[in-house]
């Protein structure tokens, strides 16, 4: 499986923040996206994702499902958690799995990998950011979809659910997965190739 | 006992007030029930209150 | 199938759980339905005459104002954008929204509206069919609304925009609304002509609605 | 016993728990002894026996204004002496009074049909009633919005006392609308002048019904201390699981 993007750029408000982006991604691959605020990481992301236009170019996937579209063969962990506070931990976990359409038993595993299986009857406001990040990333590891879109996924975490993080893409990669994420500094995928993005 | 021509009106009254006492009284007893379940549980799983931690 | 239900079942467990809105609706319907009279004065054979205009209305008011949250909590916390990247079209999750919403909202209103008909003197003998016209007809509005709730979020604008962008579009609904409750009431003109023509907008704001949203969901959230 | 054993919530639960079951079992009695003299009650002259539903009417309409009142009360304990259990009080008086209003509403309508030939009339005490019960789902709506308890509590605690402070202007300005539209000829309910025969039972009803609103009130009282220790442990739950880590 590869994913090309040619010649992508960008418009954000009538200002353009990138052009001219090209690069590709095989299976087992991560790519870590730097650069400076408002150099348009969060919005390469969003445009793999589907939930923004490319003013041009244009985003393929080679391999994989034909006929499934790139949006929903990507996960996407933005900034915001996308939890409902007042549902408890497996059920806003159980949502969003049936929701994409997998089957809820890897719900309890999910928890497991991400260190929230004490608290699954827990309505999610009693969570702290970090264990609600925690939560989020339970649902990249329960519904299976090649390509993950990782926009700051450090960010609230402690070191012991970093480095429990950095275990869960080594084995999304190992298992013939992709990995595009937006960080500033390391994000525990030591192998990852960096793209630079450069204010047009 | 008789009720004379509005014994519906009066009957329909009567039962009216039971019933939301009844359904008042309902809410709370099911209400003390479930809070003593989600306690027990709580406590089954070792979990400690800040007070009692102390002591 | 599995993504629609789990869409229901989590909107309705949203709206019932502490911090939803589930009965706000019908509350404030209770409210600007026991204000009019403070307004018109106690006269009970001209509330009872007014009665299905008033009901109409407040349902009218209830039902939109509910809708302000609706698409704005998932914007919020980025649900809106995983929305967006399941396998159900975005329409249909749409769609499932307002469902979820008039279930929880705009059907409590059609169960107590015999009620507040009963304080304004409505014939009891025509509450069914009152009810049976609320019941038709605050589907279209819930779905009608649905297109100004997925503008308010588009602009980052809630509260009031909703009710100015939405409520001219729900003329005709309110004219066929009330000209069949009170064609049920007063039999002056027959109930037929305005409730089939009721059924068939509200039947028409069902397909048109989510599609709009989803649309102005689209193509405002870049 | 000093006063401020009350303060402790776990102290409180131990009394409430010796005190309920003697509660219940005095409601029931006074209850028993009401409702045998509400039967012998002679019918009144002029409604006949519809007279009976003034039994249940007039004790729910003053539970309903004694919800209110003691929801104040313990809006200032919240606001003024932070008492602890001040905002478990008053939030637990809101349900109670909103169901005693709103069988005033539903007796007082089933009495009006008879007397009056329709389920409702805007009457202005049924409507201050009315007024209220809108006042109560408004605190009821406030509680259930609220995520946090604390700040729940506030918010509930001025909405009871802007609510108390409002309660007589409401009132007064619907008895003027009330009189400006109402012809004179409608039958005013509970008449200035009470037959004693009628009082007895009146009286000894109102006491049964205050009995069962302390009775229920203590009872949800506890539920909310449980329920906010539920919520502690929960808390301290997911704090745990934290340091562990």
């Amino acid at each position: 499986m590869r994913l090309n993007a040619e010649e992508l750029a960008c418009n954000r408000g009538g200002r353009e923040v990138f052009r001219g982006l090209s690069f590709a991604l095989s299976s087992g691959e991560a790519m870590v996206i730097s650069g400076r605020n408002g150099a348009g990481k969060s919005s390469l992301l969003r445009m793999i994702a589907g939930l923004v236009r490319c003013a041009a170019g244009q985003l393929t996937l080679d391999g994989g499902e034909r006929d499934t579209p790139l949006a929903e063969q990507c996960h996407y962990l933005g900034h915001q958690d996308a939890m409902k506070p007042s549902l408890t931990v497996s059920e806003n976990l159980q949502f969003w799995t049936e929701f994409f359409g997998a089957r809820t038993h890897t719900i309890e595993s999910a928890l497991q990998a991400v260190g929230l299986a004490a608290l699954t009857d827990l309505p999610a406001a009693y969570l702290s950011a970090g264990q609600r990040r925690r939560l989020s990333i339970a649902r990249l590891v329960s519904v299976q979809r090649p390509i993950w879109l990782l926009d700051e996924p450090t960010s609230a975490l402690d070191s012991p659910s970093q480095k429990r993080l950095a275990e869960l893409m080594q084995g999304h990669l190992a298992g013939g997965g992709m990995i595009v994420a937006a960080a500033h500094g390391p994000i525990g995928l030591e192998r990852a190739r960096e793209l630079k993005l450069d204010p047009a | 006992m008789n009720l004379g021509p509005h014994a519906d009106f009066i009957v329909a009254a009567y039962a009216v007030t039971l019933f939301v006492v009844a359904a008042l009284a309902g809410w709370v007893v099911l209400d003390y029930s479930a809070q003593c379940r989600t306690l027990g549980d709580l406590e089954a799983r070792g979990v400690t209150r800040r007070s009692q931690r102390k002591g | 199938m599995i993504a629609f239900n789990a869409l229901l079942v989590r909107d309705m467990r949203l709206a019932i759980r502490v911090g939803g809105g589930a009965l706000m609706g019908a509350l404030f319907f209770l409210i600007v339905v026991t204000m009019m009279p403070f307004a018109i004065g106690p006269d009970l054979a001209l509330l009872a005459r007014i009665g299905p205009a008033i009901l109409w209305l407040g349902a009218l008011l209830a039902s939109l104002l509910a809708l302000d949250r609706l698409f704005a909590t998932d914007h919020e916390d980025g649900s809106l954008d995983l929305l967006m990247m399941g396998a159900l079209p975005l329409e249909l999750s749409v769609a499932t929204k307002a469902i979820a919403h008039w279930l929880t909202t705009g059907l409590p209103l059609v169960v107590i509206a015999p009620l507040l008909g009963l304080m304004l003197n409505v014939e009891l003998h025509a509450m069914g069919w009152l009810a049976l016209t609320l019941l038709v007809g605050t589907p279209a509005l819930t779905f009608i609304g649905l297109v100004g709730a997925a503008l308010a979020v588009a602009l980052r604008r809630g509260g009031l925009l909703l009710a100015v962008l939405v409520l001219p579009l729900t003329v005709p609904v309110l004219i066929f609304g009330v000209a069949a409750a009170n064609a049920a009431l007063f039999g002056a003109t027959p109930f037929g002509p305005p409730f089939t023509i009721l059924c068939a907008l509200t039947l028409a704001s069902l397909v048109l609605g989510p599609i709009a949203a989803a649309a102005a969901l689209r193509h405002g959230l870049e | 016993m000093p006063i401020i054993d009350f303060a402790n919530p776990t102290r409180f639960l131990t009394i409430a728990n010796r005190a309920l079951p003697w509660l219940i079992a005095v409601t029931v009695i006074v209850f028993a002894i009401g409702l045998f003299y509400v039967m012998n009650a002679p019918d009144d002259y002029q409604q006949g026996a519809t007279v009976k539903i003034m039994f249940l009417h007039v004790p729910a309409a003053w539970l309903g204004m004694l919800g209110w009142g003691l929801m104040s009360v313990a809006a200032l304990g919240t606001l003024v002496w932070r008492h602890p259990l001040a905002d478990v009080a008053g939030k637990a008086a809101a349900p109670i009074g909103a169901a005693f209003t709103f069988i005033c509403l539903v007796t007082g309508s089933l009495w009006g049909r008879p007397t009056w030939g329709t389920y409702w009339v805007w009457d202005a005490r049924l409507t201050s009633m009315l007024v209220l019960l809108l006042l109560y789902f408004g605190v009821l709506a406030l509680y259930w919005t609220a995520e946090e308890p604390s700040r729940g509590a506030r918010a509930a605690a001025i909405l009871s006392l802007v609510g108390a402070v409002n309660l007589p202007i409401i009132k007064f300005s619907v008895d003027w609308w009330n009189t400006l539209h109402q012809p004179a000829s409608v039958f005013r309910m509970g008449g200035s002048t009470i037959d004693p025969a009628l009082l007895t039972p009146l009286l000894i009803m109102a006491l049964a019904f205050t009995l069962l609103f302390a009775t229920l009130h203590l009872a949800v009282m506890r539920n909310e201390i449980l329920r906010r220790r539920v919520r502690s442990m929960r808390l301290m739950q997911a704090q745990e699981l934290a340091e562990a880590t």
